[in-house]
């Protein structure tokens, strides 16, 4: 008999878990009877646009994925692409708008700690950050706030961890007054035949919960990443998580020693709605079952429930599938780093989805159906407002005054005083440190030479005009910027923000982008490899700009030869190439 | 008029240098400490001499600056 | 010459560290973990820089006080060179092997470019190659680089020659626009009275070959090589 | 037991922090503020029922580890 923790399921209830009549009665279809309580939390976080992708999936599915380079695309923690010599680079872009503009610091710091973790689950050493940033009107009553909170929020966790950050975008606008994205990229090294998934295999064996204590951290989080705004914003407030960049420092170390020992079978990082995804995801991909002991989590708070465990976003956690004969040998590294180990349930082979609490289960369910059965919409779309055209320019202009109007404009100035406050250096190999048109940084474990280059880009502007061609836009200017270096442009991560889905207008524009980046990086043999998406980016009514940033990597064999944009003595030819 | 601004962390948000306290407390070998949880303090100066109103202008700056609201509580005490 | 390095948790810049003291002498250095008991006799003990244990209460304070820190104060109070670069400074002072304390920068922000530094002694074993080349382009990357010391203490630094390097312009100039973070005096490095301990915020081992844009940083360890030959 | 520890930096030592909230106060249009300093509190779950041996336990620990007494003094009180 499934325990119930005793509170009714509402259609109130069901609406306020983001769930609409369908998507419930999908769930009555799927398990034949009513939810628990703690299920009707587990389907809420499986099935909300941040992790089912519910709105975007059918367009995300045109994107070229595949090359001779691509190790993994799409659907694992982050991409992992080939740059010769047996290593790999693994990289993705993550989003982390809704939290950073209630907490600007926090939002931003754990934005940048998720991203990290995915790419060192994958077993890769984190070698360059970037980051991504649009905020409101300069002299909106909003803006410094929340200007200063993120920037010093992104340097915060990334300096501390210990990670350069080698590039990244800074841009105000209005229609950002109300929702600010920052985007945060992360790109690792690894051996090209050491990464590590997080498909489970093996029935029966020990699921190993990794890192920080469980609290009551950002329940509901997931949730909320996916709902508009509105003037109740504060209600929302107290399920801010905080990031402890030291305890994700030792994470790193223990997690590389460990996959150096041959314990780890699978590995997932509990990012949004943590518990519930990663262990859904671990047993779905790898075929099995799961069943979770909770009494065995590690808890920060008194008296957790299992809805709240299930659904904590606690940061610096993980999820491992272990090889059971070298258990000893993980407890002592995870021990060492004074980090938790705990074996918080095993993997079966009925497909099943079991959360057991306090002696009783409170949560049965087809493991399988949580992901494949999620709900995939193809929303209606619409044709987007035709753009307005630019007035009439005057050929009367002062050149020398309209530079300095753009150069004195925010969106013009230098962008120093923000990457100075990132450690740009750390670890020694930043050849190109932010300034120029990509960071660049040397490989190590190689002949020294080798080298990868990084930018991240798109101009929302063109995407609002002709979401196509801005699309297209975007990866033409990340390859450009690649390229400007000296760098052989390998592959891509996009981070697509856009406004709410369920208006035509904005799905239009939504998928047009989608289908403008495809065609570029088709074009320009720039796969996508990782990506996520972001909507709902909307307050009152007013949506943000469509922002498909794009982030590439880029490879140099020679970082000696790479190029930097200063002009390098007096007397030199300038000249202008393209059409 | 002196006033002392307390700020302090609200319960269940995590707090990573408390809990650094503590293991460091316990290798030190002191033992029996069951939580640390740290906060600020602000001493002001401040140019006023009624009290309500001195209240009344700290609390302002609490919400403004001096505490985030977002994770933080503050309480205020008139020293002299 | 026979180096350790110190390994804290949270600590970040002890790979750069070990990559530099392996690319100037040619030896491995040897690592201790912060929880080990002992230490190898070495010439010379580093503490590298990053964020022990998140710097969390005070930079450094945390790691000042583990049982590893008591090897290394045995180490120097031998007249064994030690030296200790941004949280390995803040580290030096926490213990008490180096006077004053390292506060929060100036403009209250993270900092990380490169400024100069000019060497105000070259008598030390750490400086001694810095003769002739005094002022050089130097990487720093800190929070909390803000050095404090009282009257008193300040006097003692310079009446002993204590202070190793100062924050100075292109020309070497001490002026006050060339301090990125307040430090009392511009000062970014000083040793103890013996000379044997130096602490600094600026990091030499990010400045060791071509990729990092300037080879300054090497003198700092050519110096000690040639003091321990 | 509860206990609060406060600890605040000594007169005289430069405190850059409290100098960049006195600078934003009044860059936020607070007037009348003279000095602000700012000082850190520890809030600490003891083991221990005896107000005196807490005390001197808890001053034990400030003298070992929360206070950096080259540049801060601390007290303690005893909250329940
Ligand atoms: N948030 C940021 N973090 C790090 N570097 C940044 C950030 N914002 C901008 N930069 C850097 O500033 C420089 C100028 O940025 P931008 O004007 O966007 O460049 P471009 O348009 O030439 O790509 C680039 O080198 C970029 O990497």
């Amino acid at each position: 008999m499934l325990k119930n923790q005793n509170i009714e399921i509402t259609p109130e209830l069901i609406a306020s878990h983001g769930l609409n009549e369908e998507e419930y009665a999908k769930i009555l279809e799927l398990i034949g009877r009513e939810p628990t309580y703690t299920e009707l939390g587990i389907f809420s976080a499986m099935w909300n646009e941040h992790c089912s992708y519910k709105s975007s999936k059918k367009w995300l599915k045109t994107l070229p994925t595949t090359g001779d380079r691509v190790i993994h695309g799409p659907g694992e923690n982050a991409g992992v692409v080939d740059i010769d010599d047996g290593q790999a680079v693994v990289f993705k872009m993550e989003s982390h708008n809704h939290p950073s503009y209630i907490e600007p610091y926090q939002g931003a710091a754990t934005g940048v700690g998720g991203i990290l973790r995915d790419v060192f689950t994958m077993g890769a050493r984190p070698i360059a950050a970037m980051n991504a940033l649009r905020f409101g009107a300069p002299d909106h009553e909003k803006t410094r706030h929340l200007v200063s909170g993120v920037v010093a929020g992104v340097g915060g966790y990334g300096n501390s961890f210990g990670v350069p950050t080698v590039g990244g975008e800074v841009e105000f606008d209005p229609r950002y007054n109300g929702n600010i994205l920052v985007n945060a990229f992360a790109a690792g090294l690894a051996d090209a035949d050491k990464i590590f998934l997080c498909a489970a295999k093996g029935v029966g064996l020990p699921i190993v919960y990794l890192g920080a204590k469980t609290g009551r951290d950002g329940v509901g989080g997931a949730t909320m990443a996916s709902a508009e705004f509105g003037d109740d914003i504060d209600e929302k407030r107290p399920t801010v998580q905080v990031g402890d960049p030291f305890t994700e420092k030792c994470l790193l170390e223990a997690c590389l020693e460990l996959m150096q020992t041959g314990a780890v079978i699978a590995i997932q990082d509990m990012g949004a709605a943590g518990l519930t995804c990663s262990a859904v995801e671990m047993g779905a991909q790898g075929n099995l079952g799961v069943e979770l002991y909770l009494d065995d989590v590690p808890t920060r708070e008194e008296a957790m429930t299992a809805y709240e465990m299930m659904l904590s976003e606690s940061q610096e956690r993980m999820l491992m599938v272990l090889d059971p004969e070298k258990e000893d040998v993980a407890k002592a590294i995870f021990h060492k780093w004074d980090l938790d180990f705990a074996i918080v349930g095993k993997t079966t082979d009925d497909l099943r989805f079991r959360v057991i609490h306090e002696g009783a289960e409170v949560a049965n369910l087809p493991i399988k159906d949580l992901g494949d059965e999620a709900p995939e919409y193809d929303r209606p779309r619409a044709a987007y407002p035709a753009p307005s055209t630019l007035g009439e320019i005057d050929s009367n202009i002062d050149i020398a005054q309209a530079l300095l109007t753009l150069v004195g404009n925010a969106n013009g100035a230098s962008r120093r005083w923000v990457w100075e406050q990132y450690d740009t250096l750390i670890q020694g190999n930043s050849v190109q440190v932010p300034g120029g048109d990509a960071g660049v940084v040397r490989v190590e474990g190689a002949d020294g030479k080798k080298a990868l280059a990084f930018s991240v880009d798109v101009t929302p502007r063109y995407c609002e005009a002709n979401p196509r061609e801005g699309g297209k836009q975007a990866v033409a200017e990340c390859w450009r910027n690649l390229s400007a270096v000296g760098a052989l442009p390998l592959a891509a991560t996009d981070n697509l923000n856009f406004g709410n889905p369920e208006k035509p207008e904005i799905m239009e524009q939504f998928s047009q982008a989608i289908l403008g980046i495809g065609d570029a990086c088709r074009a320009l043999e720039f796969p996508i490899v990782s990506g996520n998406v972001s909507l709902y980016n909307e307050t009152n009514g007013i949506g943000i700009l469509p922002t498909p940033a794009i982030g590439g990597v880029g490879l140099l064999k020679d970082w000696a030869k790479m190029m930097t944009l200063s002009f390098k003595e007096e007397g030199e030819v300038i000249l202008l190439i393209g059409e | 008029m002196h006033a002392r601004i307390f700020v302090t962390l609200k319960n269940g948000v995590l707090d990573p240098q408390g809990q650094a306290i503590e293991g460091s407390l316990s290798s030190l070998g002191f033992e029996g400490v069951d939580a640390v949880r740290q906060g600020k303090i602000f001493d002001v100066k401040l140019d006023e001499t009624d009290h309500e109103v001195a209240k009344e202008k700290l609390a302002q700056m609490c919400e403004k600056l001096l505490a985030n609201t977002v994770i933080e509580n503050y309480s205020i005490e008139i020293v002299d | 010459m026979k180096s350790a390095v110190i390994v804290f948790p949270g600590l970040n810049r002890d790979r750069d560290m070990i990559a530099a003291l392996e690319k100037v002498t040619g030896e491995k250095p040897h690592l201790a973990w912060h929880g080990d008991s002992d230490l190898p006799d070495v010439d010379l003990v580093v503490v590298p820089g990053g964020f022990s244990y998140g710097d969390y209460l005070r930079a450094g304070a945390i790691a000042a006080r583990s049982p590893m820190l008591k090897r290394v104060k045995e180490h120097a109070d031998r007249g064994g060179l030690t030296l200790g670069v941004c949280n390995g400074f803040q580290i030096l002072t926490e213990t008490g092997l180096l006077p004053g304390a390292l506060m929060r920068n100036r403009d209250l922000k993270f900092l990380c470019k490169v400024i100069h530094l000019k060497a105000e002694n070259t008598t030390s074993p750490f400086t001694s190659a810095y003769k002739g080349h005094e002022a050089f382009p130097c990487p720093i990357a800190h929070h909390d680089g803000n050095y404090f010391i009282d009257p008193d203490g300040l006097k003692a630094l310079e009446d002993n020659n204590q202070i190793a390097f100062r924050y100075c312009d292109e020309n070497g100039n001490v002026t006050l626009e060339a301090n990125p973070n307040g430090s009392i005096e511009n000062i970014a490095g000083i040793t103890n009275k013996q000379g044997n301990v130096l602490g600094m915020m600026p990091h030499p081992e990010n400045l060791i070959e071509a990729a990092h844009g300037g080879i300054e940083g090497r003198y700092i360890f050519d110096s000690l090589v040639a003091a321990v030959a």
